[in-house]
Parts: structure tokens; C-alpha cells; sequence
């Protein structure tokens, strides 16, 4: 291991071990609700930046893919009372089954022909899961939680201890994408799909793969959020919001490394949540579009661009 | 191709026929390129040399005619397994990644078109010595946005080069430069050339082509015109009036 | 519980619908389809042309076509702002501006969908004219004026900008901006300048196509959303630039979603025109009128 | 824990502050009557104040926030206590609510909860507040606790027994000479819980269905659909739609035509009761005989009724809300009502006490006497059906009048008399 991953596996235990102290000392439930909802959305990012940001295909079916996780979860349950590692692991398959055959249909178009397919698929299985009756069909369904089990005494801690280990997964994935030959071979096609097939990169094989992956882990995420919300109907799970919000974060964080994404969710996860719970009105929408609309023009390489730039500066002042 | 020549040929492109629509970029197209060959491809603009590239590197599928590289039929096969296989290209305006260093463009070549596994420091020192070769290795962790034109041919050459090839296709790598940068363009990809590997160099610039190819076809219309010697092609009647424009 | 009246009845009032569509989308065909800049808040600023026709029509009781009519040189003005603001910040850094543009627009049409609440509120707005409540009656069919208006509003807006795009010196550059942007500027054009116009002019579409949003439907300030998916289905299905081709792919949209309404279980019906949009795009995807062979 | 209350003034301030560190972390609600007894009573809430359900949100919380004010201004409760209200926004969406109500729980330490408007943000707030044994007052959610089973919830809706709405309409189409049946319904979740509903009822009554279909949300245009329901020829004409849909299919009802053996046209469309919807509508409205809650008509108004109608026209105007507010708003405050006379009868914020007393008297609010059955819906059903008569177009102050909505039903509140067929009362 190099001294990088020596330093991220251990950064990732020492949040995780903060994450379970935290469930078996908080009492006050509140940072554990709000704090699922943005490590939620951190754990999209990143799955969504494999696609979007690594390979530069920007996916507006993040909510279709979301929402699947949702209904294979409320199906799960409703039909054998399924456990939630089975909901999340049935979610994950799902998703990269989705995931593959999006990819076959669609990944030969270009740019924002993609990105206009993904949308079309959102409505199509957004239209589908409305008119199956055994989930509830539009009329929505409300589903109970077990019992939890041990050591959580509250299902939503361990919710979110189940949502923390998925945004280290998220994460160890990405990042190990960035540092291998995949993330080098998305990161050609996306600068020039043509140069790199001729250089022997397999942009379709390594587009499906990403796919496959972003797919499976946007689904995995969704599943638990079928037990946090007790309730899913498909308006809700699939929501435009999930899609926008998501980008949005992967772009104001940066897409160039897989820190960007997390970053990005932190800051505007967090800045949603507290506008919930202080201005909240329409005012909110407005800072989400404002926050858009700057970052964009202002810092087009995201956080993460401004940060290497003040470093580059940085650097060439002391030379 | 000569009756001579006992050597199978390297690249053996049989009745080749490429439509786009209405219009035919290539007619009925068949040559042989030998092994260690060094080749010209010339034409007026819109002939259909870069169309006849784009057939060979894969961009574009044929039908009806057939592409033989070492024997196979690689018609069906995508860019990136012909790359594989040994077929390099260049493109006429350069298309560098452009959110690498020129190392890391490299690196793409040597990551997914390298024939043996090989550990990552011998990779890194294959992919230095191409660059020394190149002249470009003190530019190695420079973007390759900051690139001057002569050092964005050079470069997609050296990425070519990286993918290991037996058939490297230049495509205008000197157009825009000053006479002594194509000078120096030249006098590289003789030097490639001289280490078995078979060019194919399609140039406007007659002087180059002239000084660099063993053998010189014209294409006119997607049809030849003209193959043979570069003298020969030269003094072709149908040649001159093609490039006067008669 | 098929019947060839229904099925008639449906095609009638399908194409009209589709009319409608075309109308909506003529703006991004113009935008999106020849100068590539992916504007999903092309149905905000639609949105935005409907509450300036209904404050006129409420305020100074103008006809809603008159007032689309009085508000385009404003949204022309506007469109010009607006892809100078594209233009400096994404389209001259180059690359990547496609995903940029995409959220870009998004926060735009957050902002605007915020200033029409703090405005208006979030109530349902509709206008009055002579022609919104009553139907034309042919036989047993019965059409409603409003599908008409919309039927001869798109049929003049796509032959208008047909005739313009191949007539006119302007025009004729839009095209060939579109096309190739170096051979334009090799003759000593500008393209940045054209680009700009050709984007002027298809956000003053946008005022007619406003006043039709809500002569046909009353609209609320979330109601864009629902029209991303609508306006690129149709964009794309037609084939990028085609304003021909727009009307047409909008009403073979219009009547297939009329027909699965009426004939078949209507709660399908937003699966089926995006299916037909993902076949489409797989099977063709230039688009059914595509400019690129 | 709460009952253990030590007086005011007696205690060490150390003991006090134990104490109520033990009651907050027992029962985070309830405890906090060792608190001084000026501390206001704080109520918390979310409510959809943008997205689809904004409108109606905005409605409720205005005429919860009309009851807060009357209540502050004649002292407050418990010996004056004022009212405070911890309001959020939940966007209309339910993946918002669960952590707005930990927040109000845990973090606000609020006194009491009042749902949202509606089912869908309601829906995952009820196995929580049902886990923590907290009071929940609903604010027109539909059947969400008929499988959670909470006992601690009352809905200020009229609703009552989940089928009485398609009971009620069909009685008056049936009593119209009705023989079959058409359903209308958006596929959206409160419109497909009536439609079930009316199946049920219409099944149950052999009644046939001759047209049975849901349009999707979005929809622009219903011509078709009208024609192809108009080609079925039913006598009753079912429809539960939302309020951008329900304009959509009047005027395609007025353009169409749908046919002359209509009897009843109506039932559950939404949006036919906000101001600005009717006013755009107009005289499309005639004939419709649909649901509501409260209509000026002579019957509805009950003590504080008037008054509270004079302050909410004056709020709203300035506020850009429903002007008229029939639907919502004095729910809302009756809904204060409910919970000021439970406060006041059982002399604490006690949860338990609070819902024993709410469950088991008849309660007087603005919007007539309240009782409640056992799953905390009404006993009996209120919900109006009546028909609109002769509205003109473009006029808002005309719903202020009574006689432009005939109620049919609840017999008790009547004010008229159905004139069918559909065609002949558009007249």
C-alpha cells in the first residue's frame, strides 16, 4: 500500500468508528435524521461522479435509479419481509443490471443525447412502478420497520451507520477507479472519445463498466431509504430533485477528483438542511439556483479546481 | 504489389467501397503496403485520403471490401483492437487529452495498447525513452494544453508510438509548421521507420513526400489515380491535372 | 372498447396537440438543435412568457396572442443577454461546456421559477379570450379553439422560420454556424454575433409559444419541469435543426400520446412517447429529419 | 414524570434544572411544565409551502396562524401561556418531513406537533410519532393511520369513514335516476385512494362501471379523454382529479359536451374550491356537483365562524393566498381549537390526557361541533357535496355569497336541491 491509501483507510475507520460512537452516545435523534439525508446525497455523488464526472456521460436518471433502490426495498419487504442487507444487496444487483442495459442502449449516443435517454428511462420506470399495483401504484405505500437489531437501539442510527459504510464503499470505489487504468481510460474518452479509441482505450466496454458501477451503487443507496422514510410512493422517489441535486453537488465539488463530489454534497447538503430549518420557503430553491449558476461561472473546476489553483499559485510564488 | 515480393503484405485492402449516402468518398480501392514499408498518400483535398485512414483505424465500418492487417480480416474489428493489433494513427488536426500531461497521454497508450504485461516502472521507462526520442522529454508534466503546435504533432506521434505499433498512419503531421519544424518532423518518423516499422504518411507537403516514401499513391475522386515510385506518380499526367485542377 | 369514431377523434384532436408541442419546442430546435447549447431552461423562460401574457391580459385585458406578440422584442433583448452570459462564461473556455451549460441553466430556471412564486404565487393562472371554452363543431367531431389557435400558431411559426432560415442572409449564416463554425469565420463572419442572434430569435419564439401554454392549459410557476422532457423529446426525435422535422416529430408525439390516452390505459401514456424517443435515439440517432447523414 | 410538578419558586434552581434534564430525556415532549409558566406553548409543524401542495400549505398555515394570534391576544392558554408557532417548509415532498420532526422533537423540544397539509409529507411522520407516544393533530391527510394504528392522532378533516365520499356521491347520482357508472381518476395518490374507494362502493352496490380510467400527471390536454368517457354514456360521472387536471377536463366537459344522460357530474376534484381556480373557471363550474369542506352558505356558519372569514380575507390578500380559503384554512383553526379546549379541560400538555379528552367529548370549533371515532378520523363524515348555480366569469367575490354552491348533502347542513341531468343545471 502506498502511503495515500495508508492514509485513506485509515481516515475511512476513523470515521466509521466516529460514526458508531456517535450512534451509542447521541440520544438526541435529530443529527441522525439529518445526517442520513447528507450522507445520502454524498454517497450519490460519488456514485454519480464515476459516470458523469470520471467519463463526462452526465446522467439525469440518478432519481430513476434512486427510486428503483427505493421499490426493489418496498417490494423486498413486502413480499418475504426481507432483511435490509438483503434490500441493499438486491438494490446494488439491480441497479447494475439497470445500469448495463442502459449502457447497451445508450451509450453510443453522444453527450446530451445521453443525457436526454436518461431522462426518457426515468419517465418510462417512474410510469411503470405507478401502474404496479402490488407496490402501491401512485396511491403510495406505507411499510413497517422490524425490530432493530443490536447494538443500535434506534433504527434510524443504524440507518445511518448502514448509509455511512455505503459512502465508504462509494468512495473506495471511486477513488480506486481514479487511481487505476479504468479512471485513466475514462478520463481520455472523456477529453476525446475518437483519440482514445485509437489509442487502444475500449471507450464502450469502459463507459458500460462505469455504468454498471454508478448504477449499482445509486441503487444501493436508495434501498434503505425505503425503512427511513416508512413510506415511498413514486412521486417522491422519483423525484427531478434527486437528479439536479446531485449534479449540482458533483459540479460545485469538482469532478476531477473523488474528493469533489464529497465535498460538494457536504457543502450543499448541509446548506439545504439548515435553509430547511431557517428560511425555509421558496427562498431555499433560489440559494440552490444562485449556487448553481455562481459556482458554474465562477468556479468551473469546482472546489477542487479553486483549491488546486490556490495551490498552484501558491507554489509558483514560492519559486 | 510486386510479383517478387515473397513477403505476405502487412495491410491488404481489397475492393474497398466507402458511401456516405449519396455521395462515395472511396471507389473500389486495393493496395498492399509491405512490411517495413514507407509510404505516400497524396491527393487534393477531399480525395478521400483521410476517409481511406478512418477505414483502416477503424472510425469508420466498410462494406462492401475487405482490410487484411497480418493476414486477418479486421473489418468488423473497433478502433481500439486494431490499435491493439498494430495499427497506429495520427490525427490531421491533433486531438490530445486534453486534461492530461503529456506523460499521462502516454500512459493511456501504454496502460491499454501494450501487448505484454510489464511492471509500472518499466512502463514509465518506455514511455521516457519515446518521449527523449521524441525531443519532448522536458515537457513530460506539462499539460498538453500548453503545448506549442510542432509539440502537439510530436506528441500524438509519441502516444502512436506508445501503443507499440507495426503500422503507424501520419496524418498531415506537418501541415501549419515552418520548414525547418517539418525538418525535424521528418526526420523522426525516418527514424521510426528505420526500426521496422511501416508508415503510411499522408502529406501535402511534396518535398516531404518526395524525400520520405519508398512508393507514392495518388488518390483522385476515392479512386487511384496513381501508384508507384515517387518519381513515377510525379510525372504522372493525371496527377498534375488533379492537383492543377483541370 | 374500440370504435373508429374514438380513434379518428383521437388522431384529430393528436395532431392538434402535437401542433401544440411543436410550437413549445420550435424555441429549442433553434437553440438546442443548431447552435448545440443544451438549455433546460428553455421551458422556464416558456413559463415566464405565459405569466407575462396573463399579467397583460389580467391587467390591460390584451388577447393572450396579441400580448405573446407585444412581449417578444422583450424576449428577443432577453435572449441576446442571455447567450452573451453563456457565451463568456462557458462556450469560450471550451471544453466541458455541455455539462457546465446543462447546470448552468438548471440554476436558471430555479431563479426564475422562484421569481414567479414571489410575484404571482403559487396559484394556477389562466387567461380569458373569446376563443378558450368553446369548440368548432365538425360532424361528430367537436375541436376546441384553442387546439385550433395552436394548430395555426405552429403551422406560421415553423413556416416563418423555415422560410427565414433558408431565405434570409441571416438565416442562411445561422445554418451555416450551425454546420461549421471555422468556414464561417475563414469568410469573415463573426459567428459569435450570429450564434447570438440565432439564440435572440428563439427566445422571442418563446413569447407566441408562452401565450399558447396558457391559451391551451392554465400554468403554474413549477410547470417547466414538466416540460424539459416534452421539449428535448421532441427536439431530438425530429433531428437536431430541422424546423420541418420539429412539427412533425411533435405530432407524431401528440398522436401517439393521444391515442394511448383514449384507446388504451391512459396512465401509460408518458411511457410510451419517451419509449419512442429511446427507440428513436437507438435506432436513428441523427433523429428521423437529422441534419448530419 | 410530568405529573411529579414541584411549585414554581419552591425548588433550588440546581433541582430544577435536574429535574427537567431528567423529564427532557425521558420524554423529550410533555415534561416541560417544571419550565416557568410564562414560557410560551410551542407548537411545531411542517408545511408544503413550495412544490405541488404550496398552495394549499400556505392556506392552512394562515388560518393556523389567525388562531395563534386570537388565542395570544386574549392571553394565551394555562394561565398565560402564549402560543408560538416552529413552522418548516417540507417542499411537499415526504423525504423531507422525517427530519424536520426530529428536528421539532429533539432539537426544538417543541410542545406539541401538527401534521403538514396532506397525506403524502404526513405518511412517514406516523410510525415515528406513534414509536414516541406524541400527539399528532392531522391537517387533511387521507386514511394514512387506518395501518399504523396510532391512537394518538386526530385528523381536523371532514372526511370521516374512508368511504362515505363515494357514498355520499353516488347516493345523490343514484337518487338522480343513475344506473352507471364512469371514473376519472388522476394516478396520483389521493385521487387513486377515491377511486378505490368508489370501485368498492360501486361494486358493492352493483352499480356498473362503464368507464374506468387514470390519466397521468402532466397531462395537457383531455378532449380525448372526454370523448372517449363521453362514448361510454354514463349516468354518473365520478371525477378525482388535481387542481391543474381539473380545469383541464371542465373545459374540455364544456367544449366536448358529455352527453345528455349524464345525471351527476363531480365528486372529488380537487382545486374547485380555491379562489383563484373557481374565478378562472367561471361559468365552466355550473351544473358540477363536487365535495368540499365549508361553503358560505347559512348552515356552515357556527360560533367565531364570520369573524374568522372577515381576518383571513384581510391576511391573505396581502399575502398572495387563496382568497377565499373555504378549503383549508378554517380547518386550521380549528384545529387550535381542538387541541386549546384539550388544553384547557386537562389543565397541562400532558400527551396521554390530551388525546384521552380529545377522543372522548364532541369539541366546538368554527367549522361545526367535532367528534371523533376510534382511528381518529371523524365519527361521521362532513364532507359537502354541492353544486355550483349560476356563476359568471372573472368574478371572485361572487363565492363570497351564499347560493352559488348548493349543498346536497350532509342532510343536516342542506341548502337545496339537485337539478339534474348535468346539461340542464348549466344552464
Amino acid at each position: 500500500m502506498t502511503r495515500n491509501s495508508i492514509a485513506f483507510w485509515t481516515g475511512s475507520t476513523v470515521f466509521l468508528v466516529a460514526v458508531f460512537v456517535m450512534t451509542q452516545v447521541v440520544g438526541n435523534q435529530y443529527p441522525f435524521f439529518a445526517g442520513y439525508v447528507i450522507l445520502q446525497f454524498i454517497a450519490l455523488a460519488v456514485a454519480w461522479s464515476i459516470l458523469g464526472g470520471y467519463a463526462g456521460y452526465v446522467n439525469f436518471g440518478t432519481s430513476a435509479f434512486f427510486g428503483v433502490g427505493v421499490y426493489a426495498a418496498v417490494f423486498l419487504v413486502k413480499a418475504f419481509g426481507a432483511p435490509l442487507p438483503l434490500q441493499i444487496l438486491a438494490g446494488a444487483a439491480i441497479g447494475a443490471l439497470m445500469g448495463f442495459a442502459l449502457g447497451l442502449l445508450t451509450l453510443r449516443m453522444q453527450g446530451i443525447f445521453f443525457s436526454i435517454a436518461t431522462i426518457a428511462l426515468t419517465i418510462i420506470i417512474e410510469t411503470t412502478i405507478t401502474n404496479w399495483r402490488y407496490v402501491g401504484g401512485a396511491a403510495g405505500i406505507q411499510i413497517q420497520r422490524p425490530a432493530v437489531t443490536a447494538p443500535f437501539d434506534n433504527y434510524v442510527q443504524m440507518l445511518f451507520f448502514v448509509q455511512a459504510l455505503l459512502v465508504v464503499l462509494a468512495v473506495a470505489i471511486s477513488r480506486y477507479i481514479q487511481n487505476s487504468w479504468i479512471g485513466r481510460g475514462l478520463q481520455a474518452l472523456r477529453d476525446d472519445e475518437l483519440a482514445a479509441e485509437c489509442t487502444g482505450v475500449p471507450t464502450l466496454r469502459l463507459k458500460l463498466l462505469a455504468c454498471v458501477i454508478s448504477g449499482a451503487l445509486m441503487c444501493a443507496v436508495g434501498a434503505p431509504a425505503a425503512m427511513y422514510l416508512q413510506y415511498a410512493d413514486p412521486a417522491s422517489a422519483f423525484n427531478l430533485n434527486y437528479s439536479v441535486t446531485t449534479l449540482a453537488m458533483s459540479l460545485i465539488g469538482g469532478t476531477a477528483h473523488w474528493s469533489g463530489p464529497i465535498i460538494g454534497a457536504i457543502l450543499l447538503g448541509t446548506t439545504q438542511q439548515l435553509l430547511t430549518v431557517t428560511i425555509s420557503s421558496e427562498v431555499n430553491v433560489l440559494v440552490l439556483g444562485l449556487m448553481l449558476v455562481l459556482f458554474v461561472v465562477g468556479a468551473p473546476e469546482g472546489i477542487i479546481g479553486l483549491i488546486r489553483k490556490l495551490r498552484g499559485d501558491r507554489k509558483e510564488g514560492e519559486v | 504489389m510486386t510479383l517478387s515480393d515473397t513477403r505476405s503484405p502487412l495491410l491488404r485492402i481489397s475492393s474497398l467501397t466507402k458511401r456516405f449516402g449519396g455521395f462515395t468518398a472511396l471507389h473500389d480501392v486495393s493496395v498492399d503496403i509491405r512490411p517495413g514499408e514507407r509510404f505516400g498518400l497524396i491527393g487534393p483535398n477531399g480525395s478521400g485520403k483521410t476517409t481511406l485512414i478512418n477505414c483502416i483505424s477503424g472510425a469508420f465500418r466498410t462494406e462492401p471490401g475487405t482490410v487484411l492487417f497480418r493476414d486477418e480480416d479486421i473489418a468488423l474489428l473497433q478502433p481500439h483492437v486494431r490499435t491493439r493489433r498494430g495499427i497506429a494513427r495520427s490525427f490531421q488536426i491533433p486531438r490530445p487529452f486534453r486534461s492530461m500531461t503529456v506523460a499521462e497521454n502516454l500512459m493511456v497508450a501504454l496502460d491499454f495498447a501494450a501487448h505484454e504485461h510489464v511492471s509500472a516502472a518499466q512502463r514509465r521507462d518506455s514511455m521516457m525513452s519515446i518521449l527523449d526520442q521524441m525531443g519532448l522529454g522536458p515537457k513530460a508534466n506539462v499539460s498538453a494544453t500548453q503545448l506549442s503546435q510542432v509539440e502537439l504533432r510530436k506528441m500524438e506521434l509519441a502516444r502512436a508510438m506508445a501503443t507499440h505499433p507495426k503500422l503507424l498512419i501520419s496524418d498531415e503531421a506537418m501541415a501549419g509548421l515552418s520548414s525547418s519544424e517539418v525538418d525535424e518532423v521528418l526526420d523522426l518518423l525516418l527514424s521510426l521507420a528505420s526500426r521496422d516499422i511501416t508508415i503510411i504518411m499522408i502529406e501535402h507537403i511534396m518535398q516531404a513526400v518526395m524525400r520520405f516514401s519508398e512508393r507514392v499513391m495518388c488518390l483522385d475522386a476515392g479512386r487511384i489515380i496513381a501508384i508507384g515510385s515517387p518519381s513515377e506518380v510525379m510525372a504522372d499526367q493525371r496527377v498534375q491535372e488533379a492537383y492543377l485542377g483541370t | 372498447m374500440f370504435s373508429f369514431d374514438l380513434l379518428l377523434d383521437a388522431v384529430v384532436i393528436g395532431v392538434l396537440l402535437g401542433c401544440f408541442y411543436g410550437a413549445v419546442s420550435l424555441g429549442l430546435s433553434v437553440s438546442f438543435g443548431l447552435l448545440d447549447v443544451p438549455h433546460v431552461a428553455h421551458p422556464a423562460f416558456l413559463v415566464l412568457a405565459s405569466y407575462a401574457v396573463y399579467f397583460l391580459n389580467e391587467h390591460y385585458a390584451v388577447d393572450p396572442l396579441v400580448a405573446g406578440l407585444l412581449i417578444t422584442p422583450v424576449f428577443f433583448l432577453l435572449g441576446l443577454v442571455a447567450y452573451r452570459l453563456y457565451y463568456e462564461t462557458f462556450e469560450k473556455r471550451g471544453s466541458d461546456a455541455a455539462v457546465r451549460g446543462i447546470a448552468f441553466f438548471f440554476g436558471v430556471a430555479f431563479i426564475i421559477e422562484v421569481l414567479i412564486i414571489l410575484q404571482f404565487g403559487v396559484d394556477q393562472r389562466s387567461v380569458t379570450a373569446d376563443y378558450i371554452g368553446r369548440a368548432w363543431r365538425l360532424g361528430d367531431i367537436r375541436i376546441p379553439y384553442r387546439l385550433l389557435v395552436a394548430f395555426a400558431v405552429a403551422t406560421a411559426l415553423t413556416v416563418l422560420l423555415t422560410l427565414y432560415l433558408s431565405r434570409t442572409f441571416m438565416g442562411r449564416a445561422i445554418r451555416a454556424v450551425a454546420q461549421d463554425q471555422e468556414a464561417l469565420r475563414l469568410m469573415g463572419a463573426n459567428p459569435i454575433k450570429i450564434k447570438q442572434w440565432a439564440f435572440g430569435i428563439a427566445t422571442a419564439v418563446l413569447g407566441i409559444a408562452g401565450a399558447l401554454l396558457i391559451i391551451v392549459a392554465p400554468v403554474d410557476p413549477t410547470l417547466d419541469r414538466a416540460y424539459i422532457g416534452r421539449t428535448f423529446c421532441v427536439v431530438v426525435m425530429a433531428g437536431l435543426g430541422s424546423m420541418g422535422g420539429t412539427l412533425v416529430a411533435a405530432i407524431i408525439l401528440g398522436v401517439a400520446e393521444t391515442i394511448v390516452l383514449t384507446m388504451f390505459g391512459a396512465s401509460w401514456a408518458p411511457a410510451i412517447s419517451f419509449a419512442m424517443l429511446l427507440g428513436v435515439l437507438a435506432v436513428r440517432p441523427q433523429g428521423l429529419f437529422g441534419r448530419r447523414s | 414524570m410530568s405529573k411529579k410538578v414541584s411549585k414554581p419558586g419552591s425548588i433550588s434552581r440546581r433541582r430544577l434544572l435536574a429535574t427537567a434534564g431528567a423529564a427532557l430525556a425521558a420524554t423529550p415532549l410533555g415534561a416541560k411544565l417544571v419550565r416557568a409558566q410564562q414560557t410560551p406553548i410551542r407548537i411545531g409543524m411542517s408545511m408544503p409551502q413550495t412544490g405541488g401542495l404550496a398552495g394549499g400549505g400556505k392556506a392552512s398555515l394562515l388560518g393556523i396562524e389567525i388562531w395563534r394570534d386570537d388565542v395570544n391576544a386574549k392571553g394565551g392558554l394555562l394561565g398565560g401561556r402564549k402560543i408560538e408557532l416552529v413552522v418548516y417548509d417540507d417542499k411537499s415532498s415526504a423525504s423531507e418531513t422525517p427530519a424536520i420532526y426530529s428536528k421539532l422533537i429533539d432539537v426544538d423540544k417543541v410542545d406539541l406537533l401538527f401534521a403538514p397539509y396532506a397525506t403524502v409529507p404526513t405518511a412517514p411522520i406516523m410510525p415515528m410519532v406513534k414509536q414516541r407516544g406524541l400527539l399528532l393533530m392531522g391537517n387533511f391527510s387521507f386514511q394514512v393511520n387506518s395501518k399504523v394504528g396510532h391512537d394518538m392522532w386526530f385528523n381536523n378533516a371532514p372526511w370521516g369513514p374512508a368511504d362515505s365520499w363515494a357514498t355520499s356521491f353516488l347516493d345523490i347520482g343514484q337518487r338522480a335516476g343513475g344506473k352507471s357508472m364512469a371514473l376519472l381518476a388522476a394516478d396520483q395518490e389521493f385521487a387513486q385512494n377515491l377511486a378505490k374507494t368508489a370501485r368498492e362502493v360501486a361494486a358493492k352496490r352493483n352499480l356498473p362501471m362503464v368507464f374506468d380510467q387514470a390519466y397521468p400527471p402532466n397531462t395537457v390536454e383531455f378532449s380525448s379523454i372526454i370523448r372517449a368517457l363521453k362514448a361510454a354514456k354514463p349516468d354518473i360521472v365520478y371525477i378525482a382529479s388535481y387542481p391543474p387536471d381539473s380545469a383541464g377536463i371542465l373545459r374540455a366537459v364544456n367544449e366536448i359536451g358529455i352527453g345528455d344522460n349524464v345525471k351527476v357530474f363531480g365528486g372529488g376534484m380537487v382545486g374547485l374550491q380555491f379562489g383563484a381556480v373557481m374565478e378562472n373557471m367561471g361559468s365552466l363550474l355550473n351544473g358540477v356537483v363536487n365535495y368540499n369542506t365549508w361553503l358560505p352558505e347559512k348552515s356552515m356558519y357556527f360560533e367565531g365562524t364570520k369573524e374568522f372569514f372577515d381576518k383571513y380575507t384581510k391576511r391573505a390578500v396581502e399575502a398572495k393566498i387563496d382568497p377565499l380559503g373555504y378549503y383549508l384554512a378554517p380547518f386550521g383553526y380549528a384545529s387550535g381549537q381542538l387541541i386549546a379546549q384539550a388544553i384547557n379541560a386537562v389543565g397541562s400538555l400532558e400527551q396521554k390526557a390530551l388525546a384521552k379528552y380529545l377522543r372522548e367529548n364532541t369539541h366546538k370549533t368554527i367549522v361545526g361541533p367535532i367528534a371523533f371515532s376510534p382511528d381518529g378520523e371523524r365519527k361521521e363524515t362532513a364532507v359537502l357535496q354541492a353544486q355550483f348555480r349560476g356563476v359568471v366569469d372573472k368574478n371572485m367575490e361572487q363565492f363570497r355569497s351564499s347560493g352559488k354552491q348548493v349543498i346536497l348533502f350532509p342532510e343536516n347542513l342542506k341548502s337545496g336541491e339537485l337539478i339534474a341531468p348535468f346539461e340542464a343545471a348549466r344552464k
